[in-house]
């Protein structure tokens, strides 16, 4: 069996592997995903009948969860496309691991992430009227403002990266066709549009692949630097400040690959894939991640260090409001779990051992979600005005449809590791010649 | 008539390719299926680069002038002023022309690809193409 | 006048086809008129004179009118009282009409104790029956009443025979009316002419609050402002008035007759005192009235000084000044100061003195009371009480009378166990007048068909006295000849025989003794702005509106300074259990950086049934009260406290000559060259108009009027406790309390400040708000999606979102201003500056072919002000007073430095409070 | 069967596709003519007896509201007029119980929305071109969409304002 392909046949097998009969545990994760992603619609019901006003947000914290869980599945969507994009011109090789997980996560998310506008609008029914389409009333909408930008950035972003990958998948549908029969032969014969892999098939599909890359790769930065400019075109203490777009941008990469690390690591025990992730790749990933944590750190650093620079009072005294104020705690956490637990990396022991990955990204993820919360809400709490300033503290409801988002995440994750090959096979193929 | 030859490795297909063209075979007449891209393959048989970055070009600058005329005529068609800002404001139109630039390159490099690669093959999405595996396979067309 | 012409125009006015109303959506019904309503045009609000009635001020208004529903009070101009303005009770009272818990039909007791609606005939018979059966003595007990009415109830008294009782008034100025009787043999409260006073001392009165006549107050403290009258306000506690006064003393409660004596010899008399009445005033010295009243001797010297170099002084004493235990002689010792001081006559006036002869004070209820103990009364009839917690013996012995009879709108604590209970119409459904001044007489018409089956007192009464009359037809008997001019003006001025009077020879009570004041911690009882005694409580409006001085809606409170509370340990929201008397009171705290310490602060009606001791000589209940013990309960009560903070405001440049400095590149004082136009962009043109309002500090007085009037001109919903306490109170207009560098309180109207760079519009992803082509930031409610950006964005913080869709209940949905919308759940809204009336001024103006006139029309904050502090106009208008108010050294706008330019004015102090 | 599977499939989403037309073709048809309680006729006193707009509806030139006239100016002709109609009988029953008649509105704005008659009537806009010409209408009917986009086109082309707060509330 040592002819190539012998060797592609066996990776081949291995990796559609995971695609076999599921079995019960994966029903289970199936079922409490699913029943998650309920929990969070029948809440969006519900909101939606009685008014946003089961959520906790209030004056002056009109953002809360909810814009805290749009920029954190933004967050985690970067990943995908960054492995995937960045990675691929830097032709690094280890991306052929899980750049297909990277990327089918960064779909989820920004589904999921896509969802979050419209749960917070107050009319959602209405969140067509955020799209410029010819319409009887001859109106369109406003370009100056963050949120249209936002529309075209998350929308674009959607597009190109399930073009991405999607165009990343074809080869290996084409695999998955000669593996299955009838109606998911079916299935298979449509998305993999007779790809036969002739030679100007190839020549074309890479030239694609790599346009596609290029393109995706300003767009990886664009997209989380709108994001940011949701809060830095605005005038709240907190949330001016010219450094947010690198700052959300490297936090964003930060959290992505941690959530990477976070599915990839189970997922390569479950479905047997040691032999093509290896703990090399995952060092790797750590050291991104160690490298976008100092980033973020360094950002918080300098937040503070404008703040007090400028002399601006407002800008002082939110700053002393963030770290000492109502929402302290959250923020130390923050600090804890985003700039100092990464550290740890430098030790290349821990690096390379996964369960210590696995924890640590969980504890990236907390953090990072709460960064967001942190500069939402303690920003909106106390701002110019103090007759105005507030507290906002989160229902259940709110709670309910967070969970939901985990839970919509999940249940296409999980069904997109069962219906479509996990890896890159084509790309291991070509490296494993 | 066609002829066809299948091997399990990359360099026996690679030696009977080199061959082949050596021997005099027109590279037009040959076609290669590959279980991935083989760039060798490529450089024997002088395969044209692909002519996609006319699409990648074209989509990007529709995008990129589409963004600012259409933010441009929306702001013309029903003057509304916000923020004290003047009606053209460029700086977040830029905004929505890059994110235009990028979403129409991206499209129709895809839309390029498709045409260009003559996908998706309804023929062969009917009736699956005959499957050869993993192995590498060259085919040269015979004079009819 | 003939009277059968007096008929036919009063027949014109209110009568004609009624609507019915009906319970189809009115959106999708075109309803005819059957005959059309005389100078009524459908779809333009017509405008009718009547008079207030929430207390007894008796203050014009103008009632609007759209297809027949009320939906605006308004102050009407001109108004011997008010004058164009209506205090925050008066501009929600409207909501007492509509309330869905009036009683709508008369009702009987069962045996079970319960009660049932019955006809009006079943309930006059049962009320004829009980009058020939029942046996004893017959008593009117009914609250203060004035005009015709309390004509007619004499009348109805001889009649029917029944004995009528003094008339019930919380705040009934007992020791004023005392003074009065004694020492000039008139039992009345003078009017007050503050305006025309140049140095003004006022002792306790809450003038600007609800002192007898607050709206009146008010506008005179406005024109006052104009002569640069000097006024010492001297007050225990801390209220608007005080911080409006130019000083304001804080002097040990119930100490005033030391000052008081001291000054009386202290200023040289230019009327002198009768000997025994010299003498028999207590010999003070300088010091100890500064040791008693806690205030330095160099102060009491300057109020001397200020009163001795007057030319026209008003002194007076008032509220907490008499509710010690010197209420009495603090009444006198004023009185006899404005004697001396040639006050009488002049600033202190007993010709045109407010009605207040015939309400009683709480001893004069003894004999009704003993009655009642001793069952002689057979029919008891009570007429518009509230509560009578202030006189308790009364309040227990109600239910000694054999067959009560109560007339009122809601069912008040007094009328719990009455046999039968007849509904009184709201003045808004009836004709009546009142005469709150002596010669000043108020017009009260229908504009309102009788939304329930429910009649005026008079006409109960009259039906009662079975002689054919209905009460219109009585009125206009007893107007008389000034009937035209009252229908035609909405209210009269008559001639008055009553003249002013002189010191009498052995006026004084023998011997004045002052009584030791409350030595430590004292609870200080006053009166609410917002519910008056607590009669205006079932206005829910005003439950919505915060208190301007604790911020807190909904509860009750105590206020307690910053200082004691940092003693006890406590903090806003916290418990407090206070003893005093024997009696206990546990409220939660909210702390005030102005009250001084060793001083709590309640309102009469938030003392939770608090039996007050009572005055020796007077029986009236003290609002002074000493404090044996306090201690916190650890409980923690959760009010609902709108002000995010007091004391934040310094160095925000929210406060005047407050300005925050950005950096070494500004700096400086002077608003106007601190901060240059922060853009790039030249500045927008504008071609017409300009909208813009102008604030004038100096004259804010913190009443609140204009948040009510807006509440109701704008449909601004009422949410309720729950909402408030996690701050989503919808009011477009707040008044934000804010203590400045050097300790001052400043009251802060805030509303959309219309930002010529609003950071709210550039937000707004669906245009639902952009930049008026007339200056105004507009909000287009039905384009709004919701995104919230725009309140994120706005540094005002004035913007306001509707978490839920809002309810009206029925019958409260009539008074909506059918001009403005109401906005469904999901949608922002904020301050239009009115839009509805900009819109429906253009509009005349351009019938007219003209531009609009300044002064034509204005914002309803600005029209219910009382002390014309907020002026609307156009910018645009060299001549008009809104630019001449911007361009005014004083202007200044809040968070200039952020450059959002707003076009609200705010004009900074001009005179300085030491 | 499978291999019409995507036959059945690109049917499908064309059927939707035309399903979603059609309802949008009906959801813009406004041609509404409800019933009336009394079956007024246009055509009769607008037409036949040529009487102005404005003698009925009187506050068209100087009101936001055109409105209906009163039963009592309705009776000023019908005491003798047409008393022996059955519809005329109707309307003076309504006047003998004095009872207000409740017309049905034909042309409805949204609740977000302000219109002021006397504007329009003042810039010379005839009452038939939002009303259509009433004397050939026997029985009401909207012949405007009313729709914000028919609104502004004609704002538009007359130069009459178009600040959102023009028309909205």
């Amino acid at each position: 069996m040592s002819s190539l392909k012998g060797t592609f046949d066996q990776l081949e097998r291995d990796v559609l592997a995971a695609m076999a009969k599921p079995k019960k545990s994966f029903w289970l994760a199936l079922a409490v995903s699913s029943l998650m992603f309920a929990v969070g619609m029948g809440c969006w019901g519900w909101q939606i009948y009685k008014g946003l006003g089961v959520a906790g947000i209030t004056n002056p914290v009109g953002w809360g969860v909810y814009i805290t869980d749009f920029v954190f599945w933004v967050g985690i969507a970067h990943s995908g496309t960054l492995i995937s994009a960045v990675l691929f011109l830097f032709r690094a090789k280890f991306r052929n691991s899980f750049n297909r997980t990277a990327e089918a996560m960064t779909i989820f998310a920004v589904m999921t992430a896509g969802l979050f506008p419209l749960i917070h609008l107050g009319r959602c029914w209405l969140f067509y009227w955020l799209f410029p389409y010819p319409n009887q009333r001859l109106l369109w909408v406003n370009f100056r403002s963050p949120l249209v930008w936002d529309v075209f950035a998350v929308s674009t972003y959607f597009t190109v990266s399930l073009i991405f990958w999607y165009v990343g998948m074809v080869p290996d549908l084409a695999i998955v066709r000669r593996y299955t029969t009838g109606v998911k032969q079916w299935i298979f014969r449509i998305f993999s549009l007779g790809w036969r892999g002739t030679r100007y098939q190839w020549e074309h599909y890479g030239k694609l692949y790599m346009f596609l890359a290029a393109l995706a790769t300003p767009l990886v930065i664009s997209v989380h630097s709108v994001v940011s400019w949701d809060f830095a075109m605005s005038v709240v203490p907190g949330w001016h400040t010219t450094i947010f777009a690198p700052y959300f941008v490297a936090g964003a990469i930060f959290s992505g690959t941690a959530m990477v690390i976070t599915l990839v690591v189970p997922m390569r025990r479950i479905f047997n894939l040691e032999t093509y992730i290896t703990v090399s790749h995952f060092e790797s990933l750590a050291k991104i991640l160690l490298f976008t944590s100092m980033i973020v750190t360094y950002s918080y650093i300098v937040e503070y260090v404008l703040a007090f620079y400028s002399g601006h009072e407002f800008e002082i005294a939110h700053f002393l409001y963030r770290s000492f104020g109502d929402y302290k705690y959250l923020y130390w956490l923050m600090l804890l779990c985003n700039s100092l637990l990464p550290l740890t990396i430098f030790v290349k022991k821990l690096r390379r051992n996964l369960t210590y990955l696995f924890i640590l990204s969980l504890f990236v993820n907390v953090g990072m979600w709460l960064e967001r919360f942190v500069i939402i809400v303690s920003s909106l709490a106390k701002d110019y005005d103090p007759y105005a300033w507030g507290t906002y503290t989160p229902t259940l409801i709110e709670a309910g449809i967070t969970l939901g988002s985990f839970g919509m995440f999940f249940t296409f994750f999980l069904l997109f590791t069962k219906y479509l090959p996990v890896l890159s096979i084509t790309e291991i193929k070509e490296i494993s010649e | 008539m066609s002829k066809q030859w299948m091997f399990d490795e990359k360099a026996d297909f690679l030696a009977k390719l080199r061959e082949l063209v050596d021997g005099g075979v027109d590279p037009h007449d040959l076609e290669t299926m590959t279980p991935f891209p083989v760039h060798e393959a490529d450089h024997i048989l002088h395969t044209r680069t692909s002519r996609l970055r006319f699409f990648t070009l074209a989509g990007t600058l529709t995008g990129l002038i589409a963004g600012f005329a259409f933010t441009i005529f929306t702001v013309m068609d029903w003057p509304l002023i916000t923020g004290g800002k003047p009606l053209i404001s460029l700086p977040p139109f830029l905004v929505i022309a890059f994110e235009l630039t990028i979403l129409l390159g991206g499209i129709l490099s895809f839309v390029g690809f498709l045409a260009l690669a003559r996908l998706p093959s309804v023929k062969n999405v009917l009736q699956p193409p005959k499957e050869y595996g993993n192995r590498f396979v060259i085919q040269q067309r015979g004079e009819e | 006048m003939q009277r059968r012409e007096f008929l036919k125009l009063m027949g014109i006015v209110s009568g004609g086809a009624v609507l019915s109303s009906c319970g189809e959506d009115p959106h999708k019904k075109l309803i005819s008129h059957v005959v059309p309503r005389e100078g009524e045009v459908p779809g333009m609000a017509a405008l009718y004179p009547s008079t207030c009635t929430e207390c007894g001020a008796g203050c014009g208004i103008w009632v609007r009118v759209r297809e027949r529903n009320p939906f605006k009070l308004e102050g009407m101009p001109g108004h011997p009282i008010n004058d164009g303005a209506l205090c925050i009770r008066g501009q929600a009272s409207l909501s007492r009409l509509l309330h869905p818990d009036r009683i709508t039909a008369p009702r009987r007791r069962t045996n079970t104790g319960d009660y049932q609606d019955v006809s009006w005939e079943q309930a006059m018979a049962d009320v004829e029956q009980a009058l020939s059966e029942s046996g004893g003595r017959q008593v009117y007990l009914a609250g203060r009443t004035t005009g015709s009415l309390a004509a007619l109830i004499d009348e109805f008294c001889r009649t029917r025979s029944f004995d009528r009782a003094p008339e019930v008034e919380r705040f009934n100025h007992e020791a004023i009316r005392f003074a009065g009787d004694a020492l000039f043999g008139r039992k009345s409260v003078p009017q007050y002419h503050l305006a025309e006073a140049d140095v003004l001392v006022s002792l306790g009165a809450d003038l600007l609050e609800t002192f007898v006549s607050p709206v009146n107050f008010a506008r005179q403290f406005a024109a006052a402002l104009e002569k640069e009258q000097r006024w010492y306000h001297l007050e225990p506690h801390f209220s608007l008035t005080g911080n409006r006064a130019s000083r304001r003393l804080v002097i040990r409660p119930d100490s005033e007759p030391y000052l008081l004596a001291w000054l009386l010899r202290a200023v040289p008399a230019r009327r002198d005192l009768p000997a025994a009445v010299a003498a028999a005033v207590p010999a003070v010295t300088a010091e100890a009235a500064a040791r008693q009243t806690g205030l330095p001797v160099t102060v009491i010297e300057e109020l001397r000084d200020a009163l001795r170099a007057s030319s026209n002084p008003l002194l007076l004493a008032g509220g907490v000044a008499l509710a010690g235990n010197n209420g009495r002689l603090t009444a006198v010792l004023a009185a006899l100061l404005q004697w001396s001081l040639d006050m009488v006559g002049r600033t202190v006036d007993y010709e045109r003195h407010e009605n207040y002869e015939t309400v009683g004070g709480a001893a004069d209820f003894a004999g009704l009371v003993d009655a009642l103990s001793d069952k002689q009364i057979g029919v008891l009839l009570i007429s518009r009480l509230y509560h009578l917690d202030h006189v308790p013996s009364l309040r227990d012995a109600l239910c000694g009378a054999r067959f009560r009879v109560g007339l009122t709108d809601f069912m008040y604590p007094p009328y719990d166990g009455c046999d039968v209970i007849l509904p009184l119409s709201h003045s808004l459904e009836s004709w009546d007048d009142v005469e709150p001044r002596h010669g000043v007489i108020s017009l009260i018409k229908p504009v309102f068909r009788p939304l329930h089956d429910t009649l005026s007192e008079g006409d109960i009464l009259l039906q009662m006295m079975n002689n054919g009359l209905n009460y219109r037809t009585y009125l206009a008997r007893r107007w008389g000849t000034i009937g035209r001019e009252l229908l035609d003006q909405g209210w009269v001025i008559r001639d008055t025989e009553e003249t002013t009077p002189t010191l009498q020879a052995g006026a004084p009570p023998p011997v004045i003794t002052i009584q030791e004041p409350p030595a430590d911690k004292t609870l200080v009882v006053v009166p609410s702005l917002r519910t008056f005694d607590g009669r205006s409580r079932v206005l829910t409006l005003l439950h919505e509106i915060p208190d301007p001085i604790a911020t807190i809606t909904y509860g009750n409170w105590v206020t307690l300074s910053v200082a004691d509370a940092d003693t006890l340990g406590i903090t806003d929201g916290q418990e407090l259990d206070i003893r005093t008397s024997g009696a206990g009171l546990r409220l939660p705290v909210k702390t005030h950086p102005q009250l001084a310490a060793g001083r709590v602060m309640v309102h009469t009606d938030q003392l939770d049934g608090l039996a007050l001791p009572r005055d020796a000589s007077s029986g009236e209940p003290l609002g002074i009260l000493p404090i044996d013990s306090w201690q916190a309960t650890g409980t923690r009560i959760d009010v609902p406290i709108l002000s995010g903070s007091f004391t934040g405001a310094v160095g925000r440049g929210i406060l005047p000559h407050d300005k925050p400095h950005h950096g070494p590149a500004h700096g400086g004082d002077d608003h106007a060259t601190e901060h240059p136009p922060a853009t790039l962009y030249p500045p927008k043109e504008y071609s017409r108009y300009r909208w813009a309002l102008a604030i004038d500090l100096d004259r804010c007085i913190g009443c609140s009027a204009c948040v009510a009037a807006c509440y109701i001109e704008n449909n601004v919903a009422i949410v309720g406790p729950d909402e408030h306490r996690i701050g989503r109170e919808m009011a477009w207009l707040r008044i934000e309390p804010h203590l400045s560098r050097d300790g001052r309180m400043f009251f802060i109207p805030v509303m959309c400040q219309h930002c010529e760079n609003a950071p709210c519009e550039a937000v707004c992803p669906v245009y639902a708000t952009y930049h008026g082509s007339e200056g105004l930031n507009q909000q287009v409610y039905n384009r709004c999606v919701g995104t919230r950006y725009c309140a994120n964005n706005c540094p005002y913080k004035v913007r306001r979102f509707n978490w839920f869709d809002h309810e009206w209940p029925s019958p409260l949905n009539l008074m909506l201003n059918p001009d403005v919308s109401v906005r469904p759940k999901g949608v922002m809204e904020k301050c239009t500056f009115c839009i509805q009336r900009i819109r429906q001024g253009k509009d005349h103006a351009k019938d007219q072919g003209r531009q609009v006139k300044d002064g034509e029309f204005t914002t309803a904050c600005a029209q219910s002000c009382p002390t014309g502090a907020i002026t609307f106009g156009n910018l645009l208008d060299r001549s008009s007073r809104i630019y001449a108010l911007a361009q005014s050294p004083r202007a200044y706008r809040l968070l200039e430095g952020i450059g959002t330019e707003p076009a609200v004015y705010y004009l900074s102090k001009k005179r300085e409070n030491a | 069967m499978k291999r019409y599977l995507p036959l059945i499939l690109v049917a499908y989403f064309i059927g939707c596709l035309l399903l979603i037309l059609v309802l949008a073709r009906q959801w813009q048809d406004t041609g509404q003519a409800p019933e009336q309680p009394i079956a007024f006729s246009h055509p009769i006193h607008a037409g036949n007896l040529g009487l102005e707009c404005t003698y009925c509806h009187q506050t068209v030139a100087r009101s936001p509201q055109a409105t209906v006239p009163p039963v009592s100016l309705c009776m000023e002709c019908h005491k003798n007029a047409a008393i022996d109609r059955p519809e005329v009988q109707k309307l003076r029953g309504f006047w003998e119980r004095q009872e207000p008649i409740h017309w049905q509105r034909v042309y409805q704005l949204p609740w977000h929305a302000v219109f002021n008659h006397k504007r329009h009537i003042k810039a010379g806009v005839d009452c038939s071109f939002c009303h259509g010409e009433l004397k050939a209408q026997a029985r009401v009917r909207q012949v405007r969409s009313l729709m914000m986009g028919w609104c502004v086109s004609c704002h538009r082309s007359r130069n009459a304002p178009t600040d959102c707060w023009t028309c909205h509330k």
